[in-house]
This record gives structure tokens, sequence and C-alpha cells, in this order.
């Protein structure tokens, strides 16, 4: 081992992680199309099973990586209920951005 | 104060006096549904009966007596310690009995004009409240008293009220609820502390007031949290502008039982609670609180006599008044305290007295502007009499009911609180001027033709009225049954609060 | 690591967990049957939704008194806690359903439509709701947390001829999957320091942890990540955003919905979570909380004052009454102090009481105005449509006030019990500073109660369209008040729960 | 006998009660008559009490009567109790005495008044409280007198409320009156913590034994004399006395001239030994402003045309003389000329009501003259009077104004100068009144036009009932005098009764050199006296010098008005002040609060801007703040 390896330790893979997470909550605040939002969502939650896996590679736990595919379920149902909520918008109307959905406020 | 729980009764007389108004106005408001024409009577019945029982409470009293008496005390919330604790003693009798016999000759003597159920299943709610919160010998259910009342007047202010209602009422709920919501901090807070020393949660006053001990820290703060509420409701000068509009706007019915008690439950609330609890507290703030009544007594005064609407006027000598009343109670000598306590019963009396009479002025009129009346005298003389003797009660003229309240706080306070007395007492003189004033501008003078037709006092008027005037006269010229009824109370007050403050 | 070859599942308590069983029987049936026969009649969907969630109830009954004899335990090999603090919350969102349901279904009839899926989706939410109440694990805490919120996203969704529902629906969805990725970014650094998603396991984890500089910071924010995804469901400032906009655009019975079984779920997992599982940094997040919670009262109390819109109003009332339940937590931080578990307790019935009421409170609101044509802020459930109402229906203008009473704090009502017992908590352990800004905050949040009842009961009415109170709802309404009035009156009926409530399974 | 004292003062309160219930019906007169003879009974009965206690010896004068305890609390034990005494009984005599006859003569006067019985249920209700004022054993019985007295002088000098004057007379006196109040309240709060009680009594007592220390006795001494100021209109407070003969005439007689303004000296005299207790220079201060009000209202007196104003200045001036006798310890004096002034200055009260009710209600004396022709009795009467107050031997203001000015010799030449030019001045305008109403030619025959009642008018003389007691009283005003007479020690009728009473702080002059020659200052006091009337004969009657009036003296030194603009101008300011600040500053900060709430509501409410990732934004704010916390934490450990 040298002072400086390019070998990826588990800390990468967190790093990457969170750099993943960070593009995905900035995709959020920046987009206006709900469905790139939506996205950007499941982005942020792959990047937590990234970490997951790695976190549990580094404690040789099964459990973190069984819990990934609990969030896959998880984001495959969000997928389904958001996707229906954006369809039978888009049936009212033709084009749509999230900021034309500003009716509530105050 | 000190010998709690003296006797126990087989009736529980206590109770009954909250209960049945409570009851009674669950029964009007569901009478008001189908038979509108019977709630009067309803609300009459249940009022005069609790007048009747509060009477007899003021024979079977035992004078001399320094305890409570007619004690009632049942667990209530008994994980909270919180117990159904009624109680009267020399201090909270006259307050009691008054309570009684005003909200009848309201209910008899002064018609909503609309809305009658309602009007008076809340006049009978806010009775309940105004009898619990004078009786209540527990934190928790005096708190619960003291808040609940704010509901009935809320809506008697609100739904019965002249133009700006709404805002008073809104006013007077927010200001009086603020004040309370620091009060609710401290009695908790005075329960867990006064826990420590006790062993067991109670919130009975008499058991954390003689049981507990507060370190001079703590017990100031709890003592602030507790002034803060109180002040708000007696109110003391800087906190007493919600009352100008409160009563200018309040019916006159709501306007009597304001002045005439609920106003009250400050000034006894800092008797019963606030020094009672927090004795060496209540001494450390005394001159705080002397310069702020005395400050209410003269600021009070001078606003009054400025003022061009007469209920707003007598609403401002109301701020003068409890002035006194305030500064007695903290002279802590038996005189003054003695007199507080006649004092907020004689204001209940003449104040009243004198909103009835604005509000009869009113009825006739259908306008307070001084600027409006004149010369009321020569059409109504036996009104303009009735006034004039409620006026000079009001004034603190000697042989009528003011004078004795007033007196006996001022050479009470004398001894401790010597230059503050003096300056309250140019107060005496100012009440003089602003009443005097008004009633020469209001009653004297040629009458213009819109005053000249106003109606001279009708009989149910003058039945009504009599009844005060006969308290004032009495009170005025015999005070004793009344001093040696609440002298010994007070007197074991004071000792226990000297024991403390040693 | 346990051998693969000699898999044994963990023991299931089936009679435990039966509650949720029924409420997922129901929900199957509603679906299944409702999707292949025609509209049923007699109001059925709601009577069979309410039927399971009372089946519910008395199974939580039952093991209320279980728990009392036996003890608070674990099910499931440990994934979910069985005790009265659970239970509680089980009762009062199962609860919650049924008068739901029952003012749903006046709704619905009065909107003229058919959607058993409404019902079916309370029934999953209910699921969600208890798992996650009941939730001993970080994961399943989260499964039941998305299990809800996806049923609140429809829910809020459901009305498709309202623009308004449509936009709720969709902002709930995106921000509550933003926060609920935070939630999940939370559990993986946790278990990334303690190498464990178990409460219990993390307490023990945790109070044997020599903290290493970079580790704990890891620590501390995957707890704070852990709040974030909390404090976005509870709608504690300034994470409430979405409240008022999705309170306003759900349906009304959705609403009262998510204010009730919503709020439950999340304050009771959130007071789980922490007590049991990071106590020992208690002095970390009680910190937050103490501001959360200063800034939810103040901003909720403050900004209610100004709405013109009667939903938007309760909505920042329920942000100010969240803040209010979180002086409860804030006590239970104070690890030291001997009273610690009165916060835990006080929260408990704060939750359950807030339910009724808030219950009730949507409850007439759904009842007096229609969510016709409300896409702009101030449409027909705009204050004006109180205007006059208790001279138009005394009993129902009554039963308002009443509730606004109780969630302004007037003693006599449920709402005082609630407020006095955080407030209890919180000058027990000596936090009065807050208990005081609390305390003001209810005066401030009083006015906006005080604005609906002059309108109520001063104001003329402005439509002379009489309100019509179906029966159903005036079933509903009429359960909350009574809560309200008798739990005001005895204290002592709830309080007697609270004796061993603070006995956490996971504990 | 002494058991009859309680039905002193009863018996005119039982009359107010029996006219306040049934006079209406009783009607005019016969209400007058119950009222007199209920002031006439408590005559009667002071009578006998008089001549019950003349039989005991000296030092057993004094009986106190407990009808009830009144306010018992603690330490404080005041009783509701009458004390009869020389003193009391001295000023009761004169006071029911007096009030008896002007209730007769108002019977007349008042007769045709549309509140005939009313008025009397005033008078009686009066009496009562003045009976109870002298009569009361303890300082708060007396203030309760003391203050009835101001009440029922406030009712009834706005008896004719509908004239504005009136009414503003009346709240002008009441209100005057309460300042003092505040010296006798003060007073009293002083006595019980300094004595422990309010009973004369015992003060005198502790004031006698020196137990009440000088400092005490001087703060009490000097407040009673604020409240006697107020009630005997004494500098600075006189002013609502002038303003007072609103008031019908009667009621001008017996409250503003014989019995109520009497009361401060009756006061001082009661708590003498206070007096004497406290230190030398506050009997000086009171003899001085006695003094300077004798002698500033003489001055007004001479330029009033107003008939009722000049005798109430007058009225002002003689009660500074009584001061006076006060200051340099002459109590008998005092007494006496209060007894005698009540005399010929009710004389000469009812005597110009009658000349009023003679005139029509006509006041001006420039519109009278030459009435003794008309009205010879009310002429004759009045000169008797006017001959008694000029001093003018052998009537009876000239005894008690020489025994004064004898003392005041004694106490300081200066004050006597003082006194002796007032009475000089005192002739003077007397004079210049007395010429200007009866005598010289008749002014009133050409003002019938203003009197329309019938068309050629002639003043005419009043009835029997108003002459009667004219009569007496000038009788009175006459032998009056024989009370207490200079020239023997036995003639010292009054001081001998008295002496129980005032003898410890009477001052003794018998070694100075005014008692030396007494016969000289008696001379000169009948020089001067004869000099005044002697000028204004010649200005008035015989025109041989010009009239001088100035404005000024007229205008009352243009003090009243001062005063006025003073409350008007600044005094009204400052209170309206303070009414703006109350709904400005304190209670605008209340409704600020509530500005400062929706102002905040409305900025948060911005950030509501419906926008999701306005949202989102907020929650990434939150979440970064969080963690930067926790990240902090975390790291420094």
């Amino acid at each position: 081992m040298t002072a400086f390896s390019l070998e990826p330790t588990t800390s990468w893979y967190l790093v990457l992680s969170a750099i993943l997470f960070g593009i995905g909550t900035l995709g959020v605040l920046v987009r206006r199309n709900p469905l790139v939002m939506f996205m950007c969502i499941e982005l942020m939650l792959n990047a937590v099973n990234l970490s997951f896996v790695a976190l549990a590679r580094e404690l040789n736990d099964i459990n973190g990586q069984t819990i990934v595919f609990f969030v896959m379920v998880v984001a495959a149902a969000e997928v389904v209920v958001g996707l229906g909520i954006i369809v039978s918008i888009m049936r009212s109307r033709s084009t749509l951005t999230a900021d034309d959905l500003a009716g509530l406020k105050g | 104060m000190i010998g709690a729980s003296t006797e126990v009764l087989a009736f529980p007389i206590l109770s009954s006096l909250v209960i049945l108004p409570l009851l009674s106005s669950i029964v009007v408001a569901l009478l008001g549904r189908t038979r509108a024409e019977w709630t009067k009577l309803a609300a009459l019945t249940s009022s005069v009966t609790t007048g009747a029982l509060s009477l007899w409470l003021l024979g079977a009293f035992k004078s001399g007596d320094a305890g409570f008496q007619f004690v009632s005390n049942q667990p209530w919330i008994s994980q909270w310690g919180i117990s159904w604790h009624l109680g009267v003693d020399g201090i909270s009798l006259f307050l009691v009995v008054l309570t009684g016999i005003l909200f009848p000759l309201v209910i008899v003597g002064i018609d909503p004009h609309h809305n009658e159920t309602s009007y008076f299943a809340w006049m009978l709610l806010l009775q309940a409240g105004v009898m619990g919160s004078f009786m209540a010998l527990d934190l928790f259910l005096f708190f619960v008293m003291f808040e609940i009342v704010l509901v009935p007047m809320y809506f008697l202010i609100g739904g019965w009220g002249y133009d700006q209602r709404v805002y008073a009422a809104t006013k007077f709920f927010l200001y009086t609820m603020a004040g309370s919501a620091f009060m609710l901090v401290g009695i908790i807070a005075t329960v867990s502390l006064a826990r420590r020393d006790l062993g067991f949660v109670t919130f009975d006053v008499i058991k954390i007031a003689e049981g507990a001990t507060f370190s001079t820290n703590a017990a100031r703060w709890l003592f602030v949290s507790f002034a803060i509420a109180f002040a708000v409701k007696v109110p003391l000068f800087p906190v007493h502008t919600w009352l100008p509009d409160a009563h200018t706007q309040a019916p006159t019915g709501g306007s009597v039982i304001l002045a005439g008690v609920l106003l009250k439950m400050g000034t006894y609330g800092f008797l019963r609670f606030g020094v009672y609890l927090f004795p060496q507290a209540a001494m450390w703030a005394r001159p705080v609180l002397y310069t702020l009544a005395v400050i209410g007594v003269i600021y009070g005064a001078i606003a009054a006599t400025m003022q061009r609407d007469l209920k707003r006027l007598v609403a401002y000598s109301s701020v003068a008044h409890l002035g006194f009343i305030v500064l007695g109670t903290f002279a802590l000598s038996s005189q003054a305290v003695t007199g507080a306590v006649v004092q907020m019963v004689n204001h209940g009396v003449s104040t009243g007295a004198l909103f009835l009479l604005v509000g009869m002025i009113y009825e006739r009129r259908h306008t307070r502007e001084i600027s409006e009346l004149r010369g009321i005298q020569h059409v109504a003389p036996v009104f303009a009499a009735i006034f004039t003797v409620v006026m000079l009660s009001s004034v603190g003229l000697p042989g009528l009911n003011g004078f004795v309240g007033e007196f006996l706080i001022l050479i009470g306070s004398f001894e401790s609180a010597r230059w503050w007395t003096i300056i309250a007492t140019v107060g005496v003189v100012l009440a003089a001027l602003y009443l005097l004033w008004a009633y020469q501008r209001v009653f004297h003078g040629e009458p213009d033709e819109a005053n000249s037709s106003f109606k001279e006092i009708n009989i149910k008027e003058g039945m009504l009225m009599s009844v005060f005037v006969a308290i004032i006269v009495f009170t005025g010229v015999y005070p004793k049954p009344v001093l040696e009824r609440i002298e010994p109370s007070v007197n074991s007050f004071i000792e226990h609060v000297e024991s403390r403050t040693k | 690591m346990n051998d693969i070859s000699t898999f044994v599942g963990p023991v299931i308590d089936w009679l435990a967990i039966s509650p949720l069983l029924a409420l997922l029987a129901g929900a199957l049936v509603l679906l299944l049957v409702g999707s292949l026969t025609g509209e049923w009649p007699w109001r059925l969907y709601a009577h069979l939704a309410a039927l399971s969630a009372v089946v519910a109830i008395f199974v939580s009954v039952r093991l209320w008194d279980d728990v009392d004899t036996n003890g608070a335990r674990l099910l499931i090999g440990g994934a979910l806690a069985l005790d009265q603090f659970a239970l509680l919350g089980t009762i009062a969102i199962c609860l919650a359903i049924v008068l739901v349901s029952y003012l749903t279904s006046d709704y619905l009839h009065r909107e003229g439509v058919d959607m058993p899926e409404i019902y079916a989706l309370y029934l999953t939410a209910g699921i969600g709701a208890l798992v996650m109440i009941a939730s001993n694990d970080l994961v399943v805490l989260f499964l039941g947390l998305e299990t809800l919120s996806l049923s609140l996203y429809l829910l809020a969704a459901s009305n498709r001829q309202q623009v308004s529902s449509q936009e709720a629906g969709l902002k709930y969805f995106i921000l509550g999957g933003f926060a609920s990725a935070f939630f999940l970014y939370g559990v993986a650094l946790v278990y990334g320091v303690t190498g464990s998603t178990r409460l219990i396991n993390l307490n023990t984890a945790l109070a044997s942890f020599i903290p290493v500089p970079r580790n704990d910071a890891v620590l501390l924010i995957g707890i704070g990540m852990i709040l974030i995804g909390f404090a976005f469901k509870v709608s504690l400032v300034p994470f409430q955003a979405w409240t008022p906009d999705v309170y306003q655009g759900a349906p009304t019975p959705t609403t009262a919905f998510m204010a009730s079984v919503g709020k439950i779920a999340a304050l009771v997992a959130l007071v789980r979570v922490f007590v049991v599982a990071f106590p020992s940094r208690s002095d970390d997040w009680g910190a937050i909380i103490l501001v959360l919670s200063a800034l939810t009262l103040v901003v909720g109390s403050v900004v209610a004052v100004v709405q013109t819109n009667i939903k938007r109003m309760l909505a920042y009332s329920s942000i100010s009454h969240a803040g209010f339940i979180l002086v409860g937590l804030e006590a239970a931080s104070h690890r030291a102090s001997p009273n610690v578990d009165d916060g835990l307790i006080g929260v408990a019935v704060y939750v359950v009481l807030y339910a009724a009421m808030v219950v009730g409170t949507f409850g007439v609101v759904s009842v007096v105005t229609s969510d016709q044509a409300n896409s702009d802020a101030s449409g027909s459930t705009s204050l004006d449509s109180f205007k006059g109402l208790a001279k138009n229906q005394p009993m129902l203008g009554l039963a308002m006030t009443v509730l606004l009473l109780a969630q302004a704090g007037m003693p006599l009502t449920s709402g005082f019990v609630a407020k006095f017992g955080v407030i209890q908590a919180a000058v027990s352990v000596g936090s009065y500073e807050l208990a005081v800004i609390a305390m003001v905050c209810a005066v401030i949040a009083a006015f906006v109660y005080l604005r609906i009842m002059v309108n109520m009961w001063l104001a003329d009415r402005t439509d002379t369209t009489t309100v019509v109170v179906p029966t159903l709802s005036r079933i509903s309404i009429g359960v909350a008040v009574v809560i309200t009035l008798v739990v005001g009156f005895l204290p002592s009926l709830v309080l007697n729960l609270g004796s061993n409530l603070a006995e956490l399974a996971s504990k | 006998m002494l058991n009859l004292l309680w039905l002193i003062p009863l018996s005119p309160l039982v009359g107010a009660l029996l006219n306040m219930a049934a006079g209406r019906k009783l009607g005019d007169p016969r209400s007058g008559w119950l009222a007199t003879s209920a002031t006439l009974i408590s005559f009667l009965a002071t009578v006998m009490v008089y001549f019950e206690l003349l039989g005991r010896q000296a030092e057993k004068r004094s009986h106190v009567a407990t009808l009830f305890s009144w306010l018992p609390v603690g330490s404080l034990q005041v009783d509701f109790a009458l004390l009869a005494d020389p003193l009391s009984i001295t000023m009761s005599l004169f006071v029911t005495g007096i009030s008896t006859l002007i209730h007769l003569y108002a019977i007349g006067y008042m007769h045709g008044d549309a509140k005939f019985s009313k008025f009397f249920v005033y008078l009686n209700l009066f009496v009562f409280s003045m009976l109870m004022l002298v009569l009361g054993e303890n300082l708060l019985v007396t203030f309760l007198g003391w203050e009835g007295v101001g009440a029922c002088s406030y009712f009834l000098i706005s008896f004719w409320h509908t004239r504005n004057s009136a009414a503003v007379a009346g709240k002008k006196a009441f209100v005057t009156n309460r300042i003092g109040d505040f010296g006798v309240m003060t007073a009293m709060f002083l006595a019980f913590s300094s004595v422990g009680s309010l009973s004369y009594g015992a003060i005198n007592e502790a004031a006698h034994s020196g137990e009440l220390a000088a400092v005490s006795a001087t703060a009490i001494a000097l407040l009673l004399f604020v409240g006697a100021c107020g009630k005997s209109a004494q500098l600075p407070l006189y002013l609502w006395l002038p303003d007072a003969m609103e008031g019908p005439t009667p009621v001008s007689a017996l409250i503003h001239a014989a019995t109520m303004v009497t009361s401060g000296v009756f006061l001082l005299t009661r708590i003498n030994p206070v007096l004497h207790a406290s230190y030398a220079w506050v009997p000086t201060t009171v003899a001085v402003v006695g003094a300077a009000t004798a002698l500033f209202a003489a001055t007004i007196a001479v330029s009033q045309n107003d008939i009722k104003k000049v005798l109430a200045y007058s009225t002002v001036s003689q009660l500074g003389f009584m001061f006076l006798a006060i200051g340099s310890g002459a109590y008998v004096a005092a007494i006496f000329h209060m007894v005698t002034h009540a005399f010929f200055k009710a004389l000469l009260f009812l005597g110009s009501g009658s000349v009023i009710h003679g005139m029509h209600h006509e006041q001006d004396m420039r519109k009278m003259g030459a009435l003794r022709k008309v009205m010879p009795i009310t002429g004759f009467t009045f000169i008797i009077g006017w001959l008694a107050i000029a001093g003018v031997p052998p009537f009876a203001g000239f005894w008690s104004k020489d025994e004064i000015l004898l003392y005041v010799f004694a106490k300081s030449p200066v004050l006597y100068v003082v006194g002796i030019f007032t009475a000089l001045l005192t002739a003077y305008y007397m004079t210049r009144q007395v010429i200007m109403v009866f005598y010289g030619k008749a002014r009133w025959s050409d003002h019938g036009a203003e009197h329309g009642a019938h068309g050629d008018f002639t003043p005419h003389e009043s009835p029997r009932v108003m002459l009667m007691p004219l009569l007496v009283l000038s009788v009175l005003s006459v032998v009056g005098g024989a009370m207490q007479l200079p020239f023997s020690k036995e003639l010292h009728f009054l001081e001998h009764w008295l002496a129980p009473v005032v003898e410890e702080s009477e001052a003794y002059i018998g070694k100075s050199w005014a008692y030396q020659n007494k016969y000289l200052l008696l001379m000169l006091a009948i020089v001067v006296a004869t000099t005044g009337i002697v000028l204004a004969v010649a200005v008035y009657a015989k025109g041989k010098f010009k009239v001088v009036e100035p404005k000024v003296l007229e205008q009352a030194w243009h003090y009243d008005t001062a005063v006025a603009r003073v409350v008007a101008g600044p005094g009204a300011a400052s209170f309206n002040l303070i009414a703006w600040i109350d709904t400005n500053i304190v209670d605008g900060i209340v409704n600020g609060v509530g500005q400062v709430v929706r102002g905040a509501a409305g900025s948060l409410r911005k950030t509501q801007s419906g926008f999701v990732r306005v949202y989102a934004l907020l929650i990434s704010i939150g979440a970064v703040a969080i963690l930067g916390w926790l990240l902090l934490r975390g790291v420094v450990l």
C-alpha cells in the first residue's frame, strides 16, 4: 500500500453516492418538468441504494443489500403512482411544467 | 385561610351554585329551539334560585370564623392531583353573594332585544364560571373557570353589543387569554416545584401555600406569571385598554356583569393566589404594584374626565377604582385588605348601577354622547335623583358604600405606602371632578327638544334600581355586618403572609 | 451470517398483527369486489371500510389488556413492536378511518361519484400508518411511510374534476418523494455507522459507541436526515410548505384524513425512533427539535391570521398544532429529568385528541363548503361560506364552535387537556421558554378560530341556501364533538390510559 | 335629658325623609311647615341638652352617646357616636336656632316654586349633616357631616339647575371643597397612624400629653387647616363662595353665611390642643391667611353691585376674622364672632332676600334705592344688621370683633393694623350698600318694563312669615354681644362656658399691653367704624367725593378669572394630552402588536408562492441548516 492508491475503497462509493444524491436534489430544485423532477427523485433513491450496497459490503452484512430490494420495490410503486397522477393531469392540459400548477398558494 | 375545610355540609351548596347555572344554561339552549318564550322564565328561575342559595349562604355563614366554610372537595383528575375543591371564606363570601344577586337583576332588568335564548344561555354559563372562580380552591379548577368565562362574555359582547362590538370582543378575548397564558405556565411550574416539598402532585392552593416553600427567584418568576394574568383582568395600567372598548361596546347587561364581578376575578386572584402563594415575592413586587395602582387611580380619573361617551367615562372610572383596590390588596394591613374586599363588592354595586342607568339613558335617547344629552333632571327628576345617589357613592361620599371601602383602603395603606396613598387620595378629588362635570352636562341645564321627551324611570326600572340604592345606603351607614364577616379571614390571611415574610 | 440452507422464518404472532390484517382484508375486498361489481347500495363501501376499522379497534382493545397483563413485546423477529403507545395510535387511526369514511360517503354522494377505491386507499393508508407507529426497524418504518404516503398522494389527487386536487396531488407527490429520499439516505448513514437498522440495536450500539470525529459526524448527519424526513411528514417549518396547498386542494374528507391519520402516524413514529434509538444523542437532536418547534408554532399561528380560505386556515392551525406536539417531544429529550416520560405521554394524548378534533372540524367544513371551483385560493371553501352558519344551522354552528374552542385550547374541551399535557411536560423538565412561546402562539392562533366563530355567529348569511347535514356526517361530527367534550370534562378517561404508555416495547 | 342628644340630628333627618316620601302630596306650604317643625324640635332638644350640661360642674360637661360601631376593622375602631360638650352644644344651638328661623323664612320666600317640597328636603338634610358635623365624637363622623353639608350645598346652589350658571356654581363649590377634603382625609390617615384613633378625645389627649409628636401635630393641623380653607372659603380656595350666591337666598343665609362656612373655624377649635401642640408658626400661618383673606375680600366688597355679592365677600372677610382669631389663640372670640356673625349676617342675607323678593328677583343695587319707604320692616331690620356688622356699639358685632382685635394686637400689632383697616372697609362698604338700597332716589320705578308682571312696578314688603325671622334676628343682633362683655371677668359668660374645651390652648393675654389698655383699643375701634360710615355717607349719600370703584376690585383682583384661565388652558390641555396618550400610545401599542403580526404574516406567506421548486428549496435550506449544525457538533464533538 502506498500513501496514495487508485484502488477504489468503500468511501469512494459513498462519496459517489453522495454526489449522485446531490445531483438529484439539485435537479429537483432547478428543473420544471414534473417527469424530470420525478426522475431526479429516483436518482436520489438510487444514490442511497448505492451507499447501502457499499456499506453492506463494508460491514459484511447481508441486510444492507436486502434493503436495496425493498427500496427498488418502493421506487417502482412510486413510479406507478406518480405517473398515474401526471398522466391524469396531462389529460386536462396539453403541455405541463410544474410552475403551471401554482393555483394554490399564499 | 389557614384552617381549611372547617365543615362539610350534607347539601353541597357551593357545587350547586356552579352546577345549577351550568345545567340551566344547557336547558335554556335546548328549550330555545322548541319554546323560545319559556327561555326567559327558565333563565329567571335558575338565576333567582342561585341568588336565593347565595343569600342563604350569606345567612348560614359563620361570622368570626376565619377558615373556609361549606367546603366540598372531590377528586377530579386524580392523575394530576386535581380536585373539585370549593370553599368560601370572608374574602370570597360577598363576591359570591354579589354574583348571586347581580345576575337575576340583570336578567330581569335588561331586555336583550334579540336572540333571547342564546343570550340567556350565555348569561347563565357566565354565572357558573364566575361563581366557580370565586370559590375554587384548586389552581387547575380556578384556571378552568377563570378562562372559560371568556367564552360567554365574548359572545355577549360580540352578539348583543354596539357597532364596534366584534373588535371589542376579540380584543377582550385575546388580551385576557394572553394574560392567562402566562398564568397557566406559572400554575404548572408552581405545582411541579411544590411537588418537591410536598412529595406528591397537587393543585390544592391551601396545601401548596402551607406546605411548599419556593426559592426566592422561583417565587418571583411565578408571582410575575400570575400577576400578568391578574393585572390584565383587573385591569391595571398599562394593560387596561381592553376595558374601555369592552365596556363601551358590550350590551348593558354585559357591562354590568363585567364591571360588577368579572374585573373582581383579577383583584381576587391577586389576593387569593398571587399574594397567598408567594408572600415574599408579593412583598418584593409591592412598590411596582403600588405605583401601577396609583397611576391607574390618577390616570383613569383624568382619562375619564376627558371622555365624550358617558359609558366610556364610567369604564375609565372603573380603572381608577380598581387602582384603589390593588393598592389596598398589597398594603397588607387589616384595614387595607378588608377595605379592598369591601371595595370589590361596592364597586360592583355602584358601577354596575351606573352602567344600568347609562343603559337606560341609551334605551331612551339611543346615544351615549354627553354632548347630546342635556337637562334630563328637569324632565326626569326621580331618575336624576337615583343617578345622583349612585354617582355620589361612586365619588365616595361618607354614608354611602363607596366611602367605606375607599376610606379603609387609604387609611390602611397609609402606614406601609404613605406617599402612594397620598397621591391616591388626590384621585378622590378627581372622582368628584369627572362625575360631577358629566352630571352637570347631562342632567343640568335647559333640556332641548330631543331631551325634553326623556321618559321618567318606570316601575320595573325603579324596583331594579331600588335594590342597588338600598345596598348602597345600607352598606354605607352600617357596614359592620359586612366587615365582621370579612375581617377574620383577612387577619388570618395577613398572619400567613407575615409568618412567611419574617 | 446465518446459514441459508436452514432458513427458518421468524415467529409471527398473527393475533398481535390482526389490526393490520383486518384493514388489509377490508382493502382487498373493496378493491377486488368493488372493481368487479357495480355501485353498491346503502353506502356499503363506507360501512365495509368502517367495519374493518371497527374490527381493528376491537382487536386492539383486546391487545391492550393483553399488554397490560403480559407487558409490551416485539413481533416478527423484532420488526414490529407491540405496546400501548402503538395501540393507542392504532385505535385513534382506526377511529379516524371510521369517521372519515362516513364523511367521505356523504361527500361523494353529494358530488355524485362512486369510488370504492377511495375507501380502499383509506385502508391501505391505515395499514401504512399502523406499520409506521409499530415499527421497530427503520426500514420497516420506511415501508410503512411509503405505503401511507403513496395512498395519500392518490387520495389528494382523487378528485379528477378538480385541477386544484390534481395540483395538490402532484405537489405532495414530488415533495414527498423528495423528503423520503432524505429519510432513506439518513437510514443508510446510520446503518453505515452502527451496522443495524433495528431501533434497539441502534440504541445499544450508540450507547457503547466510542465517538470518532468523522464517524460521529456521519451518524449525526444520518440522524438529521431521518429527522428531515419526519419533519416533512409532520410539516414542521420550514418543511411545511406543502401542507396548506395540499390541505386546500385535496377533497375535504381526504384533508381530514391527512390531518388526523397522517399526523398521528408520523408523530408517533418520530417519537418512537428518537426516544428509542437515539436517546444517547438527545442533546443534539433535542436542540433541533426545540428550534423547529418554536419556528413551527410561530409561523403556523402567525400566517394563519391572514388566511381567507377556511381549509388553509385549518392547515396552518394544524401546523402550529404540530409545533405544540413537538414541545412534548422536546421535553422527552431531557433524558436527565425524572419526568422525561411525561413528554411521551403528552405527545400520545395530544395526537389522539387532536385527531378527533380535526376530523370533526374538517367534517363540518366538508358539510358546509363544496370543493366545486375552488381552484383559486378563495373558492367556495372561503371563510365567507361560514357567514351566519349558526343562524342557519344552530346545532352545526355549536358543534363547530366547540371544536374550534377545543383547537384554541379552551378549558373543558379535550384541546385544553392536550395542551395542558405537553405544557406540563415541558415545564416539569424545565424548558419554560418553549412553554411560554407555545402559550403565546396559542393566543395568536385563537384569533383565527375567533374569526371563524365571528363569521358563524355574528355575520349575516350571504347565500340563502340552507346547509343540509347528512346523517352519516352528523354521526361522525357528533362523535368527534362528544369525544372533545367528554374528555374535556373528564380528562381522567384518557389519562388512565397514560399509566404505562411510556413502556415502549423496544426500550 | 342627655339621652335626647340623638334626637337633635334625627329629627331633621326624619323631616327630610318624610318630605322625600310625602312632600309632593303635602305640597306648598305644608311641607315647609313640616320641615320647620322638624328643625324646631331639634332646637328644643338642643336647648334641653344645653340646660342639662349647664346644670353640671364645668369638668363634667362632656357626654358621649355611642349609637353603633361604624367602621370596626382591627386596630381601627370608629363608632358612630355623638359628643355633647360646651362647644358642640353652642354650635348646635345657633345652628338649629337659625335654621328654624330660615326654614320659616323660606316658607314665604320659596312660595310658589315648582320644587317647593324638594327644597325643604335638601334644607333638612343640610341641617342633619351640619349637626353631625358639630356633634361628631370623632373626625370620621364629623367628616360624614362635612361631606354631607358639602353635598347639600351642591344640591342647593344648583337648585335652579336649568340655569347654567347655577349648575356650574354648584359643581365648582363641590369640587373646590373636595380639594379641602383631601386635607381632611390625609389628616385622618395621619392621626390614625400616629394616635391610633380618630376620636377627638384620644387625639386631643395625645396632643395634650405630648404623646403626639410636634411634627405630626403640625402636619395634622395644617392638613385640617387646608380642609378648613376649603369649607370656610379662605384664600386661596374661597372662589366658590361668591358663585354660591346662585342658590336661593335662604340657602345663602343659612349655608353660606351662618352655618356651613363656619365649620372650618369649628374644626380648628375642636382640635385646638393639636394646633397648640404643633410648631409655633402654624397658628401664625392660620392668622396670616385669615388676615389676608379678611382684607382681600373686604377690598372686593367695596365695589360690588350685586346685593348678595357684597354680602358674600363680606362673609369671606368675616370668616377671615375668625381664622385670625384662631391663629391668635382667641378661640372663644372666634366662636363668639361666629355666633354674632351668624346672627347679623343671616339677618342681612334674609333682608337682602326680602329685598330681592320685593324687587322681583332684581339683585343689582344700582336699580334699587329708597326702598325703606316701601319696605319699612325690611329696611329697619337691615339697618340693624348693618350697624351690627359695621361694629357700632352696642350691637353684637362690635363686641365680638373688638374681642378678636384685642387678642390680635397681643399677638402682633401688624396683624392688628390689617384687622382694624378691614374693619374700616367693612363699615364703609356696608354703609355703601345700605345707602344704595334703602336711601337716595328710587332707581327702580323706571324698570317696570323688565318686570312685566304688573304695569307700573312698585316693590312690595314681604309677607309676615318672612318678616318674623328678620325681627327675631335683629333682636339677637342687638343683644348678642351680651354673651361676652369685656368689662369684667364675670361678664365673660361664653368664655366660662367654653373653658373646658379650649382653656389649655387659649392664649393668655392678661399681662399684655393690649389687655392693659383694652378700653383705648375699644375707642379706636369705635372711631374706625364711624370713620368708615362717615366716609361712605360722604361719598354715596352726600356725593362729597367722587365714587372710587376700580374695575380691578369689581373683578375681584382677577383672581377668579386667572384660575379659570389656568384650568381651561394648561389644565384642560394636560388632561387632553393624557387622554390622547391613552388612545394613541398605550392602546396604540396594543393594536400595533396586531399590526406587526399581520405584517409578519403577509411577508411570510410570500414564501408560499405555490411553486414546487420553491418548496423544495425551502426544504433543502432547512436540511442544510440542520445538517450543517449537526456536522459542526459531530466534528467538534
